[in-house]
């Protein structure tokens, strides 16, 4: 359905539920949805499970989410940081579950459940710590694990600019997980800098087309 | 689906059908219409529906067919019939189209058939002859991937068979797949998948013809929605 | 390694071997590299795989390929239209081998190859003669059929416009199957209608990156 | 790798070693540069050589790190420092850009390492220690992606033992992966993985040290290239 364009980050955020699987969008802070993030603190859900790469940084965004107790379990190829003090100490105390996933099958898994696909055989990870229990099998000489999706109930990601359908692009390596990550949720919100009316995006180039995105958020943009 | 079941004075014909169809897409769903008569459909979208339609060779929210200098040989439908560009659209290409397809995103897709079954089994790629040359296309893409699978045929064949039928006779397409079925004579929901426990189908839109004699021409149980 | 411009599209094909499996772009004729497939047929390969989405139209192109005897296999989602005369004959008289394969599944099956992906398991056509023999596997209470890569030797893609890296920008629907083939081949070979220098497409926008393409071929632009 | 086996007057540092890589980096390769000391390889690489450099995050073709206002906090790569972005630079998103390395299309990618074993199993992910918290970023997908998987390290750790080794005691991050490990003291390949025999590392480049010293202290046999 037709994406909604919002202007309150704490309005596109108030139906997450407690329990949910939340895809968080970006690579450092390059493509960090760091005001859905705070919405979302403010917000109140709890227990749930985060899939990001990373788990958190200094004392804010994602490190605040982690802080406030609200996160069951981080599913992300790196935790551990220089600054990732709140993980660390949430980690070391046993509240708070993690899965390491090597950062190519976190992607790709997400890109699976997104796109339908029930299980594939992937051969990162073979012979390691990651793959132990999984299924292994040899397919033309090579060994593969079999690794299922990961589907979110939300994801929150940061584009650079959306028309009013939804249709997104984003601007260098703030693009990394963020189209993956829209395909691959039930409730898809943009954090965008930039709104520009049905037309404003050249065809050609839309990255995350508007079928995959159901909120739009931008201060400002909703009266436009 | 909230409507009563009606009983219309003829059968409908095919562009009767399509508005019909076109009324139940939701405003602002996102829709794949088979090649043939699903294509009519889009002639009945209320303007301003904002109804956004997918080609599998991807491209989402094309226009009507283009016409005259309109026509471009590389802005094309499934059907290969030159389309236009609506403010909006987006292309990607083939893996991204048919994941967007298989992964559920869109709502409605309206496709022909041979054979639909009492529990949503869908036939309408084969015949089954066995001289003919098998050609799928995207047929089972689409049969499995949409949220809502829509069928639009007539009811019976030119030899009078009917074609929602207890279990399909020719190869099928896809599996408990077909939520819906518009037919000239009725609309029938499939209700095999909603722990409906007798499996009957579900009729509403009645046309030119009654449930007594619906239930006597076909071999599956019926009742009006 | 880097792409090679160039502008013949005989010297493009020159080393294409016998028994190759080759992967050819295009739905209906947006896309379809006409003049690589034409060189193709003066340059005498034979016994080759082709797949692509259709099995040739009229008499030139692919079914011109074919009715030279060329062909020992085609793989393809829709081999029968109303002037697919040719495939048809050879198809009747036994002298060509056919693999039907769902059109979603021929690009995924051409992503996997050059994701270096295994096999994944895809629910499109269970229950249907298509996975007759395949393995079936309910995962999550859905059933999916077990699906391997295709990888080609060589693909014929055609784009509208390359850098002399090789990035590649496609047209409208003329997209297609190009950008998955381009990922699928050891060899990648694409004919463009406009060649610019380096630096003269935007990074954002670049549809195939220059990581996959092998060879450029664009009457003229050589010597620019 | 037609050098002959060449005796060094001592250690290379770590310049030295990138310096070293960098030629063997065919011109026009497709290269991911690691995390840490392997991404000095680049400072190495000739002017005009076109090697095109990936980034995991999602970019081809970027260059010097950023320095002033260069720096764009949204042009960064796979270690977070912010780079630059060279002519016909790509961008794309994670998947395919993990794709563009499981599926092999990387020419090139230099890894360091805690150990390497004779068959070319990488451990470069974690120590073991009981009580670290486990990271593993791209590592692994790197490690099995890259048609040639270079290692760039020392030889001996801190407390002497060798870094190439029998068989890894630290947890693995591929399995047989690994083709050619520089290091201060020597350049190895991997031969197991090529039908020798004996699955002896072929040694050149030897930088101060001997082809006898060396074997004293490895557990693995070498021989000259």
């Amino acid at each position: 359905m037709s994406a909604r364009v919002l202007d309150s980050y704490a309005e596109s955020v108030a139906d997450v539920a407690d329990g949910s699987t939340v895809l968080v969008g970006g690579f450092g802070m390059a493509g960090m949805p760091v005001e859905l993030i705070d919405a979302l603190i403010d917000q109140g859900a709890k227990d749930l499970v985060i899939v990001s790469n990373n788990a958190g940084n200094g004392d804010t965004g994602l490190a605040a989410l982690l802080a406030a107790k609200r996160v069951r379990k981080v599913i992300c190829s790196f935790p551990r940081q220089s600054d990732s003090w709140v993980f660390d100490g949430l980690y070391r105390a046993g509240e708070i579950e993690l899965e390491v996933v090597p950062q190519g099958n976190l992607a790709e898994r997400m890109r699976a459940a997104g796109a339908g696909i029930g299980a594939f055989f992937c051969p990162t990870g073979v012979g390691t710590p990651l793959t132990e229990g999984k299924e292994i099998r040899e397919i033309d000489g090579r060994a593969y694990a079999l690794e299922y999706p990961i589907k979110g109930d939300v994801a929150l990601i940061k584009a650079h600019t959306a028309d009013r359908m939804g249709n997104l692009v984003y601007r260098r390596t703030a693009r990394n997980f963020g189209p993956v990550m829209a395909t691959a949720a039930r409730t898809v919100i943009a954090q965008v800098g930039h709104v520009v009316e049905v037309g404003g995006l050249d065809p050609e180039t839309v990255v995350t087309p508007s079928i995959y995105v159901d909120r739009v958020v931008c201060p400002g943009a909703q009266e436009a | 689906m909230s409507t009563p079941a009606s009983t219309g004075t003829a059968p409908r014909g095919k562009h009767t059908l399509a508005a019909a169809i076109a009324r139940d897409v939701p405003d602002g769903a996102y829709a794949n219409l088979g090649i043939g008569q699903p294509t009519l459909v889009s002639d009945h979208l209320r303007p301003g529906s904002g109804v956004v339609l997918h080609t599998e060779n991807g491209m989402l929210n094309f226009g009507p067919a283009a016409v005259e200098d309109e026509v471009d040989e590389e802005l094309i439908n499934a059907g290969k019939i030159p389309v236009t560009e609506l403010p909006g659209a987006a292309y990607f290409h083939h893996a991204d189209s048919f994941a967007m397809m298989r992964g559920g995103h869109l709502d409605v897709c309206v496709l022909g058939a041979f054979q639909v079954s009492a529990n949503g089994d869908l036939a309408n790629w084969h015949t089954g002859a066995p001289d003919a040359i098998p050609a799928v296309g995207g047929a089972m893409d689409l049969a499995i991937g949409a949220e809502q699978v829509w069928v639009m045929m007539t009811l019976f064949a030119k030899d009078g068979s009917p074609k929602v039928v207890p279990a399909c006779t020719y190869p099928l397409t896809g599996l408990a797949c077909v939520d819906r079925v518009y037919t000239d004579l009725a609309t029938f929901e499939i209700t095999a998948s909603r722990g409906r426990a007798d499996g009957a189908l579900l009729v509403r839109d009645l046309s030119g013809t009654t449930l007594s004699a619906l239930s006597d021409r076909l071999e599956v149980p019926v009742v009006l929605a």
